[in-house]
């Protein structure tokens, strides 16, 4: 029970830290960032006993730790809530926690934490140094407290997101993340880039969001609860939600709730075509993108889609064909790893590199997942998270350095733009070492690197299983990658320094780099649980463990995919090819991307992104936009009602004019004025008995009742 | 015992007495005091019926307390206006304020 | 011929006799005065009729208050207090005529009803009509409306004999 | 406090009347005595209405109407001055109780004619609460018209002062003055009908009293006034469909709302959405299903496709809108929208579970939309106090200056797009739930409202916080003041309540339901 | 019952039995009757004679005097002397008088107090008549007093005693306002206007709980008798003497007398209302007792109106009238709603006492502070006068 009691208590600290520092630690810099990296440090503590705990125990898949309370007084029954602990949901948690925590305390220093405020700053846009004895340097982000609050709160969603056991809560976690999302990547509100990015990133995933609301609903009423344990571990349940068909035709119950969930997934983890808003989304601080791209938000999209795989594959089983949503998932995740890979090529911006490269690599879950490649796909999911939340604390580091150094020569260059890099591998060794693991390790260098394992499995599983079409487009996939990967590091460390801010960079403080150094041994070593038991040599050291306890969560543990040479070979010659090629190309390269002349206009086509936001715009946003102010508000509402109004309105003016000026003065008023010009004559006439005497009036009153009063005892008497 | 009849006969007689004080007096406070008299009169009527018909019922005696209140305002108010026309006229001969005519 | 109707007799007489006073009387504050005993006595006779309230609230509202105020505003309005004046108008003649046929009238018309010897029924001894009356104005089934009707008149005359009876400002 | 306790209905009604006849005999010129009498009448009832709500049996074991108070009222025609509660109405009386001294100690900004204003303000309290106690059908109309009057002079007179409207062949009249019209006249058209039907009702049936007619009405057969029942009671039901389908309002009788919010000064906007709107929801849920659940089955899928287009509709113009009052304003015609859709929901399947939670969440949406539109309209007023514009494009970058106000902003522009963990989520999650089963395409076109809410309500944050920052904002704009925080500080904490522990309000609400249709 | 028990009862029953021996009922009722009134008005006069010197002794206590100390021991026969000298006096009346009125003023005076005494509840069954309206009537009889001093002021035809009876009309009627109004207090506490129930129900006092209807009370009733502070009506520097100023002789006597036993009534009332009467130990078995402890309660009463008036200077007439009109009324006012309420949403209460209690306090603080804000306003209103030139040292 206790555990229990731990799990429930896990999001909690981010929450409080979020209301603790809005309300009160505001103005104090220190306070704030102790509070938040505090309330990170708790929730790790927490989660980290409570994954020991969960890989303590035997076949955790068939009794998790969970525990609910009644939420929703709903007519006779009860909507209720809880937490749950299952190996997914502890490996995932397992990675979150410690990602989140390094990411917060990379954050103290990289918004400068102990600098002097700078002269021209101004919250809401990032802070533009000041000037310290003659130099410029790095100062304080104006609004320090309010990004710690900021990143608390996401902390909360992801971690509510991970705990929770069933659909709904998870989805409250979900768009609480949007929200920070919204709120992060509009950091600096006052940079109308920004603020568009802000928009985009939540309007996109909204999208996504409002089918997936529509899927939970729709699990809802078809099987009345939205516990996982209850729906995804009865597989009748699943069967009968397969077998029925939905609303469209030709799609099965199971099949509908899937898509439209899978679509949630679609556009939180920012796949094809809804994958427009996480490039864009590099305006927020580093560490936000590191947040969202690497630890917890894209990876909540994949972590649902893992969750509910069940559900996604029902009426599938092991080998045999694709039901419809797996198929589709296969087709997008696949074509959206390539598709990404492809952008990242071109890309001059060291974090835009990295945010195609996490999408490309989302993609690789996603197809895993569609091909059924469960345990694989988890496995990515952790090593991705782990050498890409290192890729891009790695790339906050170097902006870091740069900034330092433009702000030290007074240059006017862009400070992300790798081509104003290079050779930076002396002035931030501790950045460039781990940048390499990170690099090394998204590129799936063979044997050390948690990549490698957790690609090759993959490649392994769709080799395995026949999906060779995918097979293919993966291996393409991570052959752009290491070449892409290379091109990164190459422009970025190696060579001579491009600019005199190169120069003048320089390594980043303790805070940032400490970071760095503990991802950087889980990029190594995260992939070691995963070796698969019949590998060569290596497979003997930790047997598939990991495949042991995260298959568990199903309810079929799925075997492993028998060890096979090929898809091996072709992952390591991806790996070194790409690699080689990356340095062979761009060792020499000068201000000019030495592929824009080979490539021509295939070129531009992926520096534009293959203009998808270009066509979204004039495709959806603008119509949208005329929908709304020209048909909706003033035709429909203006014109057509208000106008049908108004002429009701005319039509009884006119009535009532009619009436007053044709029956009303003429009839009505003279009849009135007749009858009054006859009273006054006669009030003419009568006037004469009034003498102003009072008891003279009393008397004739007196006199009358008398008169009556006579005539009544006349009455009697007789 | 006494009858009803004495009750209203002496009531009729101070009705008869307060009409006349009210018809023939010239100064306005007798004429209000005329109706004093009569309010009285009446009063006089309503709680010998009260006594002699329904003493069962309270109703009687709370008339009798409504002409109370009658009277108390009819007073206030009538005294008011004399010394308010006594103010201005320097009279308060009910045959002497006479505007209110033709 | 009881004690009781000793007293009635006497107080009747007593009544009529200071009522004649009143209405005769040209001193105005002599008029007054015999209102007082007019009002005196009809308290007796609410006593007589074992109206034991009505006959205190009659000493307390008449006596103590009405007729006051009549001696008051009589001081007030008179400039010399024992000045004798022409106190009848024009038509008294007509006045008397009118309510002596007035008062005639109403006794012949009681002389022609028949029970109008009615005599009084007993009166519960443990009866307390005060308790009742009281109940009987406040209680929704009783007269609580008109009662409280008489209130807000009571009121509405206080506030008119202030308005009427201040002495005019400018601007009033 | 027995003599309290027996009669708390009735001092709950009456004591904002009591109330507003008390701020009339205060002295004019002393205006803050004015104000802060106000406030402490309007107090009085949310606490008895806290009183009620302690004692309020919330078991749907024991159904029907608690705190009963029947009083003769109108003899002649069987109709009684009777009051009563279930969880439905009670729960509305605790948001108006609520709302009206938030919306009273907003006004304290009002100068001119503050004692008239409040005073009206107290009575229109009265006249709505009267609306959701009363169970006689006559009492029911006397106060929904009676809420009308004061609400009307609202807008007419402390209305906005800019402005113009134009009507036809270039006549214009001031907005303020065109929108109270509209709003005034667009209602009472709506009730003639439904004063008539409730006539009718009387007549046939020989009493007002909803109880017995809901025993009696429904199950009428036989023919009346020479028509087949069926007849009769259809045309009926639309009499009383299109009156509370104006108040809601339903989509296409909805263009006074915008007009009236807009124009309406920023308390009245408050009790406007927050209260008014959800009259006609109330008499949807009180009087319509019970009394024609034959009707309202068959012309359900009807309401929903209005339903369905006021939610779609309502996101698009407020999308479309330049004016933050008038966007907020349309925000409201989409959240109704998805009451009605729950009510339409449940009146075609009657009795089912979805139906239940339908009505669950309509009835939690009524509510939580009461709150979150009271707070957007009040957040609004407050800038456009300090800015004296209502012109989204006029602002930008706000944030800087007002911190405070921005989070506020933020907080209860999220509680009204229905983000999880606050309020708006439950209630939209359960009618969307609720109506998915029965009316599925609707539910699924809803979506789209659904994600306009979304673009609307960040059009509304972005152009007024984030951007670059408008310079002439700068030193003429101060935060907001600790008494508006006052004023919102209840409507925040109930909307994060309520998204985190609804039970409290939905098992109140929830017995009514079963207690009424389960 | 014994005689030592009751002797009064004891008495009274001899001799009606001897009455009713020699006489038919009625006449026996009749004298029995007569007996009563002449026994307890003649009770009243007698203690009036005892007032006299007792006021006067305490008077001069206050004063710092000895007081008078020749006649008889401690000037006890004093007043002996006093009454004879006004009989023996000359009996003027002016001749412009009206002499009807001139006479009748004076008896109708000291009928007026005497009157009271009919219902004042001596002892458990000792009392003229138990009137179930015996508070009304105490308030009527009141009256009479004002008529006779109005009377007496119009009837001797000179200014200065028509002054002194408008200002004594003006004066008593306007507080007969508050006392009827905090009269009502007991009565409501009481549930009935009898006086013997007023006392019988006097179980806990209620001075205790209505403290402040009590003083309003008293306040109001010293005022009524015209005693310092509000001795306007004969206030000898502005109208001579006031309404009695032609009076001489033994009709002067009247008026004084009347005045005196009034003021002791007062006590008598103070005690019955709000002190419990007759009520003490033992009071129910040996009325005897009763009486004493009524006269002790009714004696501290009068010491009170007698330490106010030696204290305290007279007032002006505006502010007499202000604290009528402006604070007594309404705060007696209020005070009697408090009661109604308080008595009857705490019927039968544990709580109904302190209640009480609190709404009284409260009601009290309230009154102070709008008095206190309104004298604010009045201060500011006040002009001030311009400063005059003061001589200075050359």
């Amino acid at each position: 029970m206790t555990t229990e009691i731990l799990i429930w208590l896990i999001p909690l600290p981010p929450l409080l830290a979020f209301f603790l520092i809005l309300l009160f630690t505001r103005r104090n810099h220190a306070l704030s960032h102790t509070l938040g990296v505090g309330a990170a440090f708790l929730s790790w503590l927490l989660g980290m006993i409570v994954f020991l705990a969960a890989i303590g125990v035997e076949h955790l898949g068939e009794q998790p730790f969970t525990s609910s309370v009644g939420w929703l007084p709903l007519g006779s029954d009860v909507f209720s809530v809880g937490v749950l602990i299952d190996p997914l949901s502890a490996v995932t948690l397992f990675f979150v926690a410690w990602t989140v925590l390094m990411i917060f305390i990379y954050s103290i220093g990289y918004h400068n934490f102990g600098q002097p405020k700078g002269e021209h700053d101004v919250p809401g846009l990032p802070p533009h140094g000041a000037n310290q004895h003659g130099h410029g340097v790095p100062s304080v982000e104006p609004m320090y407290a309010r990004f710690f609050a900021f990143i608390a709160l996401f902390a909360f969603g992801m971690f509510t997101l991970v705990v929770s056991d069933n659909l709904l809560t998870l989805f409250v976690g979900w768009e609480i993340m949007g929200l920070c999302s919204y709120l992060l990547i509009g950091f600096w509100y006052a940079k109308p880039s920004a603020r568009a990015a802000a928009i985009k990133a939540f309007i996109t995933t909204r999208v996504g969001d409002v089918f997936m609301l529509l899927g939970i609903v729709a699990l809802y009423a078809a099987t009345g609860t939205l516990n996982f344990r209850q729906i995804l571990y009865s597989p009748e349940l699943l069967q009968q939600l397969a077998s029925t068909p939905s609303v469209i035709a030709g799609l099965s119950a199971a099949g509908l709730i899937g898509l439209l969930l899978f679509i949630g997934a679609v556009g939180k983890s920012a796949q094809w075509p809804l994958h427009v808003w996480l490039p864009d989304a590099m305006e927020g601080p580093t560490p936000v993108s590191a947040m969202i791209h690497a630890a917890t938000m894209v990876s909540a999209g994949v972590y649902m889609v893992l969750r509910m795989f069940p559900l996604l594959s029902a009426g599938w089983e092991h080998g045999a064909p694709l039901n419809t949503t797996m198929t589709v998932m296969a087709f997008i995740g696949a074509f959206t790893a390539l598709f990404a890979a492809t952008i990242a090529l071109t890309q001059k911006d060291i974090k835009r590199v990295l945010a195609y490269s996490t999408i490309s690599q989302l993609g690789y879950m996603i197809a895993a997942l569609g091909i059924g490649a469960y345990v694989a796909a988890a496995f990515h999911l952790v090593t991705h998270a782990f050498f890409k939340a290192l890729l891009f604390l790695g790339s906050g580091s170097v902006i870091h350095g740069m900034e330092h150094g433009v702000l030290h020569t007074g240059e006017h260059i862009d400070p992300q733009d790798m081509f104003n890099m290079g050779g930076l591998r002396n002035r931030m060794p501790i950045t460039f070492w781990t940048f390499l693991i990170g690099g090394l390790s998204l590129s799936g260098f063979p044997l050390i690197t948690a990549g490698f394992w957790s690609k090759d499995e993959i490649l392994a599983d769709a080799f395995g299983n026949g999906h060779l079409l995918v097979f293919i487009t993966l291996a393409v996939a991570a052959l752009l990658t290491a070449f892409y990967t290379m091109r990164q590091i190459t422009l970025t460390f190696l060579g001579a320094p491009r600019t005199q801010a190169a120069e003048h960079a320089s390594e980043s403080v303790r805070t940032m780099t400490a970071p760095l150094l503990v991802l950087a041994v889980f990029a190594i070593g995260a992939g070691w649980v995963g070796i698969p038991e019949h590998f060569p040599g290596l497979g003997g050291l930790l047997p598939g463990w990991f495949h042991e306890f995260v298959g568990g969560t199903l309810v079929a543990n799925p075997e492993a995919v028998a060890f096979s040479i090929e898809p091996l070979l072709v992952s390591v010659g991806v790996a070194l090819g790409g690699l080689t090629l990356g340095w062979l190309v761009y060792r020499k390269a000068a201000e000019a991307d030495p592929l824009r002349k080979p490539l021509g206009a295939i070129y531009g086509l992926l520096e534009n992104k293959y203009y998808f936001d270009e066509l979204y715009d004039s495709l959806f946003v603008q119509p949208a936009k005329r929908l709304a102010e020209g048909f909706s508000y003033m035709f429909l509402d203006r014109q057509v009602i208000d106008g049908a109004l108004h002429r009701v309105a005319q039509a009884g003016l006119l009535l009532g004019s009619i009436f007053r000026n044709y029956f009303d003065a003429p009839v009505v008023n003279g009849f009135g004025d007749l009858t009054g010009s006859l009273t006054q004559s006669f009030g003419r006439l009568l006037r004469k008995v009034q003498t102003g005497q009072v008891q003279q009036y009393l008397l004739f009153v007196a006199l009358l009742a008398f008169g009556g009063l006579f005539y009544y005892l006349l009455s009697v008497l007789q | 015992m006494i009858p009803l009849s004495w009750y209203l006969y002496l009531s009729a007689g101070l009705f008869g007495l307060g009409l006349y004080a009210v018809l023939a007096r010239k100064n306005a406070i007798a004429i209000l005091m005329g109706v004093e008299l009569m309010l009285n009169a009446v009063n006089i009527n309503i709680v010998a019926f009260w006594r002699y018909l329904t003493p069962q019922n309270m109703s009687g005696q709370a008339f009798a307390v409504m002409v109370f209140a009658v009277a108390a305002a009819e007073v206030a108010v009538g005294l008011a206006l004399v010394i308010s026309v006594y103010r201005r006229r320097k009279t308060v001969d009910a045959s002497e304020i006479n505007l209110m005519k033709w | 011929m009881t004690a009781e109707q000793g007293v009635f007799l006497f107080i009747s007489f007593v009544i009529l006799f200071s009522a004649y006073a009143m209405v005769t009387r040209s001193n105005l504050v002599h008029a007054a005065l015999f209102l007082v005993v007019t009002l005196f006595g009809v308290a007796v006779v609410f006593v007589l009729l074992d109206a034991g309230f009505l006959a205190v609230v009659q000493v307390l509202v008449y006596i103590g208050a009405i007729a006051i105020l009549m001696i008051f505003a009589v001081m007030l309005t008179q400039d010399n207090a024992a000045k004798e004046q022409e106190s009848l108008n024009t038509n008294y003649g007509w006045a008397l005529l009118l309510s002596a046929l007035f008062a005639f009238a109403l006794i012949v018309m009681l002389g022609q009803w028949q029970d109008a010897g009615a005599i009084a029924p007993a009166l519960g001894a443990e009866r307390d009509t005060v308790v009742e009356l009281g109940s009987a104005l406040v209680s929704p089934a009783g007269y609580v409306i008109p009662f409280e009707v008489a209130s807000v008149l009571l009121l509405a005359a206080l506030i008119g004999a202030l308005v009427v009876a201040r002495p005019q400002k400018k601007g009033m | 406090m027995q003599l309290i306790t027996d009669n708390i209905l009735a001092l709950i009604l009456f004591s904002p009347l009591l109330g507003g006849l008390i701020v009339m005999l205060l002295p004019s010129e002393n205006k803050d005595l004015v104000r802060r009498a106000a406030l402490a009448l309007s107090l009085i009832p949310f606490i008895l209405t806290l009183v009620a709500w302690f004692g309020f049996n919330a078991s749907p074991e024991v159904d029907g109407f608690r705190f009963q108070q029947q009083v003769a009222w109108y003899p002649a025609i069987n109709s009684s001055f009777h009051l009563g509660v279930d969880g439905l109405s009670l729960s509305m009386v605790l948001l108006t109780t609520l709302l009206a001294p938030a919306a009273i100690l907003a006004s304290f900004s009002v100068e001119e004619k503050i004692r008239s204003y409040m005073a009206l303000f107290l009575a229109l309290e009265t006249g709505m609460l009267g609306v959701f106690l009363s169970l006689d059908l006559l009492l029911f109309f006397a106060f929904w018209e009676l809420g009308l009057v004061p609400m009307y002079f609202l807008i007419d007179q402390w209305g906005s002062k800019t402005g113009e409207r134009e009507l036809w062949s270039g006549m214009k009249v001031s907005a303020r003055r065109y929108a109270s019209f509209k709003f005034m006249v667009y209602t009472m058209a709506g009730s003639l009908g439904l004063l008539l039907a409730i006539q009718m009702l009387g007549v046939v049936s020989g009493t007002f009293d909803m109880l017995a007619l809901f025993q009696s009405w429904p199950g009428l057969t036989g023919s009346l006034f020479g028509l087949s029942v069926e007849t009769v009671k259809a045309v009926a039901f639309w009499a009383f469909a299109i009156a509370f389908a104006i108040k809601v309002p339903v989509w296409p009788f909805h263009t006074w709302l915008p007009d009236a919010h807009t124009e309406a000064p920023t308390a009245g906007s408050m009790i406007l959405a927050g209260v008014l709107l959800k009259l006609g929801a109330y008499g949807f849920l009180r009087l319509v299903l019970p009394l024609y659940p034959a009707e309202a089955e068959q012309y359900a899928p009807v309401l929903a496709l209005l339903a369905t287009a006021a939610i779609i509709f309502g996101a698009l113009s407020a999308y479309g809108q330049t004016d933050f009052k008038r966007l907020v304003a349309y925000s409201s015609v989409n959240h109704m929208g998805f009451v009605v859709l729950g009510i339409a929901a449940a009146a075609f399947a009657t009795g089912t579970e979805s139906a239940t939670i339908a009505l669950n969440g309509a009835v939690l949406q009524m509510f939580n939309h009461g709150i979150s539109s009271a707070a957007m309209f009040f957040l609004v007023g407050v800038i456009y106090e300090r800015t004296h514009t209502r012109d989204l494009g006029a602002w930008g970058g706000l944030f800087p200056l007002v911190p405070v106000f921005g989070g506020l902003l933020i907080f209860s522009s999220m509680s009204s797009l229905g983000l999880p963990g606050l309020n708006g989520f439950v209630s939209e999650f359960l009618v969307v739930r609720g109506a998915w089963p029965i009316f599925t395409l609707f539910t699924a076109l809803s979506m789209i409202g659904l994600f306009f809410t979304g673009a609307y309500i960040l059009k509304g944050i972005a152009s007024t916080l984030h951007g670059p920052l408008n310079e002439k904002w700068k030193g003429h704009l101060t935060d907001i003041s600790r008494r508006e925080v006052l004023v919102l500080a209840p409507l925040l904490v109930l909307m994060l309540w309520l998204g985190l522990w609804p039970a409290w309000l939905l098992s109140v609400i929830n017995q009514a339901v079963v207690g009424l249709f389960g | 019952m014994s005689f030592f028990q009751d002797p009064v009862a004891a008495i009274s029953e001899l001799i009606s039995n001897f009455l009713n021996g020699l006489l038919p009922q009625v006449w026996a009722d009749l004298i029995m009757t007569l007996l009563g009134v002449v026994v307890v008005s003649s009770f009243g006069l007698i203690i009036v004679i005892f007032l006299i010197w007792v006021e006067r002794k305490i008077a001069a206590r206050f004063q710092d005097r000895l007081g008078p100390n020749r006649a008889g021991p401690y000037g006890l026969l004093q007043t002996f002397a006093d009454m004879v000298k006004l009989v023996t006096k000359e009996d003027v009346i002016p001749e412009k008088a009206d002499r009807l009125a001139f006479n009748i003023a004076p008896i109708l005076s000291v009928v007026a107090v005497l009157l009271i005494w009919a219902v004042v509840p001596f002892a458990p069954g000792w009392i003229g008549t138990d009137l179930n309206v015996g508070v009304l009537y105490i308030a009527a009889v009141g009256s009479f007093g004002i008529l006779s001093v109005l009377m007496a002021g119009w009837s001797s035809n000179n200014k200065y005693a028509l002054l002194g009876a408008f200002r004594a009309v003006a004066q008593l009627i306007s507080y007969e306002v508050p006392m009827l109004i905090t009269l009502m207090v007991p009565v409501l506490l009481a549930r009935g206007m009898g006086m013997m129930d007023m006392v019988e129900d006097q179980a806990l006092w209620f001075i205790v709980l209505a403290p402040v209807s009590g003083i309003i009370f008293l306040v109001s009733s010293i005022a009524e008798i015209g005693r310092t502070p509000f001795d306007l009506l004969e206030a000898e520097s502005e109208i001579v003497a006031g309404y009695h100023t032609e009076y001489t002789g033994m009709k002067f006597g009247m008026f004084f007398a009347a005045e005196f036993l009034h003021a002791f009534t007062v006590g008598v009332l103070f005690a019955i209302f709000f002190l419990g009467g007759w009520r003490g130990p033992g009071a129910q078995d040996f009325p005897l007792l009763g009486v004493i402890y009524l006269m002790l309660k009714a004696f501290f009463g009068y010491f009170i109106v007698m330490w106010v008036r030696s204290t305290l200077p007279r007032i002006r007439i505006d502010h007499m009238l202000a604290l009528n009109w402006k604070f007594l009324t309404p705060l007696s006012l209020a005070l009697l709603i408090l009661t109604a309420i308080v008595e009857k949403v705490f019927e039968g209460h544990a709580w109904r006492v302190p209640a009480l209690l609190i709404g009284n306090a409260v009601i009290l603080i309230l009154s102070y502070f709008i008095t206190r804000a309104a004298s604010r306003r009045a201060t500011k209103e006040r002009v001030t006068f311009k400063k005059r030139p003061m001589a200075k040292p050359a």
